[in-house]
């Protein structure tokens, strides 16, 4: 069993049009640019894959990652709990020509559904949202003399993530604060692909130190030189 | 007329005095987020953040940043000896499993019933609520940091809130530059205003009716920034 | 009549060879436990155990246990390279979530619709039913082990079990000592027997209809323990 | 803040008659036997904490810790998965003379009912145990064709764990497999205490090796020398 893939090209080759896909990071920590950079280089020259359905904290931000994916015309529709960002120039321009639909989801609701949907819960409740407008339409519950909202769990095609290291079997860890979304979401996806600074031989990390064990990762690429979001629009880059 | 308000600075100071030594904290993005800076000598509060780090401390030198290690606001901060990471869902865990004993957010309307609105002006724009319906359902405390009243002098603390709700019945307490209120099944109950204001005139910029309850205390901050 | 039985390592030794390379796979306390010796040459298994590890290998030697690395059974086993550890709840996320390609289980009475009963004989005694029903709910594929009748000679494979459920039509193959079976919506399908005995003779044993579906191989294993 | 604690009778010592207890472990392994001794004492000395409820994978083995709690006569009833052990005598006795009620969770149910009362989730659905006499009484629901069966969240007045490093802070890491249930019990109980093998200076455990972080710990207590379950049994050990 080895799931080490050789380009980032090769990684993302499978991901198809109408796709949803997740998409780890909070703001640029834990976003795995490249990937996305990679997915963006495919639909210039093939036009596929169009037509996704992105799961994000946030919608991108300056030109680069699920922003220039946004610009691109990949995108379908985004479900998050933030679409506003430092530089958010590519999402309101879609969102307001009506291109690009929006689903806002309450952010800790977003990860409870994510996790839900790794973990075979079809559904919850929270009291999260209750008596507000991200309620409409949702059943309500009282327990225990509190009410609750439920929600569904969230699961996706394909998960993208950014990972510090990873090995053959699909282990990973994360740098510092970039783990946020990312063990949920590959939990979450049918197929989950990792893009770490260093592949790792088996056994380098240690069994406890496993923050994603393989069984929830598809695919793991090796891109040893990530260009952290910040640093990027910063230097107004536009990819 | 000019009010004899509190600076935003002095809004997170006053705040700042009533969190506890050791308590668990989320401070909003903005306004709250000054509360770190003004923590009295010999307290520490262990600082939460959304994204996933609990125990961070203040922000990095300039060009010191470390991006991984940020805040819910997507500012860099550092990491304090005892300081933890982990992932969204037990982050969230943390709120709505009600584990912090505050959260100070940011308002554009507080009711009188604890209803808090800061997510949404209204239907057009881009919405974004980020993680403040599961801080105000979830966390012991919500407290609201506010100027009094809108930049057109509008009261910001109403009988029902106008725009769309976070939460029903969340807040328990608001600090704003002329006041310090309880809420409670009454209503507003005034803590503190300033010395120079009476109460009739605290009331008319005030969307709902102030209640007392004993003596009012005078609303006083040091000079910080 | 003495029954051209496989023995339990026998039954064991030809469930593994279905194992494919790679499969994520949770063993059953006791027989299907043996299920690991016998992984084909060049095949690699990754073994879950409910309490936290993913890639656990054999036992240790006698004497060299670490009692904090023990399988459901609480067996002491070994950390292979690649192994993982994680809570409970992470675990059964594995199990319920879907992760898992295959959960090998032992029985008592297992039904021509798929229904598992193996956690209990009936109303007296001490119930317990560990991580089994979460198992047959969540994992690919449920396959059980098991004799092909009790120690009295009743059958196992039965129309309908008559002790309380462990899961609902979950069921989809059955190694026994005398048989490889499906379980489709036509209920028990018959794809291997012993060479020397008729399909009159195992049907004799079997508690509900066999069909075939197509030619029915010989049942073989090497002797193995 | 320092939530370290001189002695393992001091952290035991403010638990109720008719408590909630959560008691970390699989088998032997993660299991606080000292903590639970210490509870013994109390009990032997002072009548008392009493009628407790246990929640537990299982439910003793031979005369030690959860046994020994039992034998004892301080349990009213035990919530778990698996009763049954090598040497199950204390609660066999206990539950044949009615002295000690059951109630009967599936593992994984457990410790997401366990996880749901950390995480503020008041109920969630999952496959397990539908169509069971496990599911008697509990509401069923139908999402996407397939039926589910609606689970409570479990929360209790106090979690005992066993960790092997804790700072003041309360901040633990596991040995090895030894993590299993104890994370989710710091979680769902209003008060958490840990025996630990060594209390560390805070910041000895980077930041990103923090299992359980500190605020879902109350009490922290050093016990350096631990002797596992599995090891007392087979010496016939009677507390």
């Amino acid at each position: 069993m080895d799931k080490t893939c050789p380009t980032l090209a090769d990684a993302v080759a499978g991901i198809e049009d109408g796709a949803s896909v997740m998409i780890g990071g909070f703001g640029g920590s834990g976003a795995p640019i490249e990937l996305l950079h990679a997915l963006v280089d495919r639909f210039r020259a093939t036009g596929s894959p169009k037509n996704l359905t992105i799961v994000n904290n946030n919608a991108g931000n300056g030109g680069i990652g699920i922003a220039a994916m946004i610009a691109a015309g990949m995108v379908r529709k985004v479900i998050c709990s933030f679409p506003r960002t430092s530089q958010p120039h590519a999402f309101n321009e879609k969102y307001a020509s009506g291109e690009l639909e929006l689903e806002l989801v309450p952010q800790g609701t977003l990860a409870e559904r994510i996790r839900a949907g790794g973990a075979g819960i079809p559904a919850f409740y929270t009291p999260t949202g209750y008596g507000t407008d991200l309620a409409a339409g949702k059943p309500v519950a009282e327990f225990d003399g509190k009410h609750y909202i439920q929600e569904r769990w969230l699961k996706a095609d394909v998960a993208l993530v950014k990972a510090e290291h990873g090995d053959a079997y699909g282990n990973l860890t994360y740098r510092l604060a970039a783990r946020n979304f990312n063990p949920l979401m590959c939990m979450a996806a049918m197929h989950s692909i990792a893009q770490v600074t260093r592949i790792v031989p088996l056994g380098e990390i240690a069994p406890q130190d496993v923050i994603t064990p393989g069984i929830f990762v598809n695919t793991v690429v090796e891109m040893p030189t990530p260009r952290q979001e910040e640093t990027r629009v910063r230097d107004q880059e536009v990819y | 007329m000019t009010l004899p308000k509190l600076t935003n600075a002095q809004i997170a100071w006053r705040a700042a005095q009533d969190i506890a030594d050791g308590a668990y904290v989320n401070l909003g993005i903005g306004l709250p987020e000054l509360c770190a800076r003004f923590q009295p000598e010999g307290r520490r509060a262990m600082f939460h953040t959304e994204n996933g780090i609990l125990g961070f401390g203040p922000a990095p030198e300039a060009g010191q940043e470390d991006w991984d290690v940020i805040n819910a606001g997507k500012k860099a901060v550092t990491l304090s000896p005892g300081a933890a990471i982990f992932h969204h869902a037990d982050s969230f865990a943390m709120v709505r499993g009600g584990h912090l004993d505050m959260a100070i957010l940011g308002a554009f309307q507080v009711a009188a019933t604890g209803d808090l609105a800061n997510w949404r002006l209204g239907a057009s724009g881009v919405p974004a609520v980020g993680g403040a319906m599961d801080l105000v359902n979830g966390v012991k405390q919500v407290v609201v940091l506010t100027d009094h009243v809108t930049k057109d002098g509008k009261p910001k603390l109403v009988d029902t809130c106008t725009y769309p709700l976070t939460g029903v019945g969340c807040v328990t307490r608001v600090y704003t530059s002329l006041a310090v209120i309880d809420i409670d099944p009454r209503g507003f109950v005034l803590r503190e205003k300033p010395a120079g204001m009476s109460l009739d005139e605290l009331q008319a910029v005030t969307g709902a009716p102030l209640h007392t309850d004993g003596p009012v205390a005078d609303l006083t901050a040091p000079k910080v920034d």
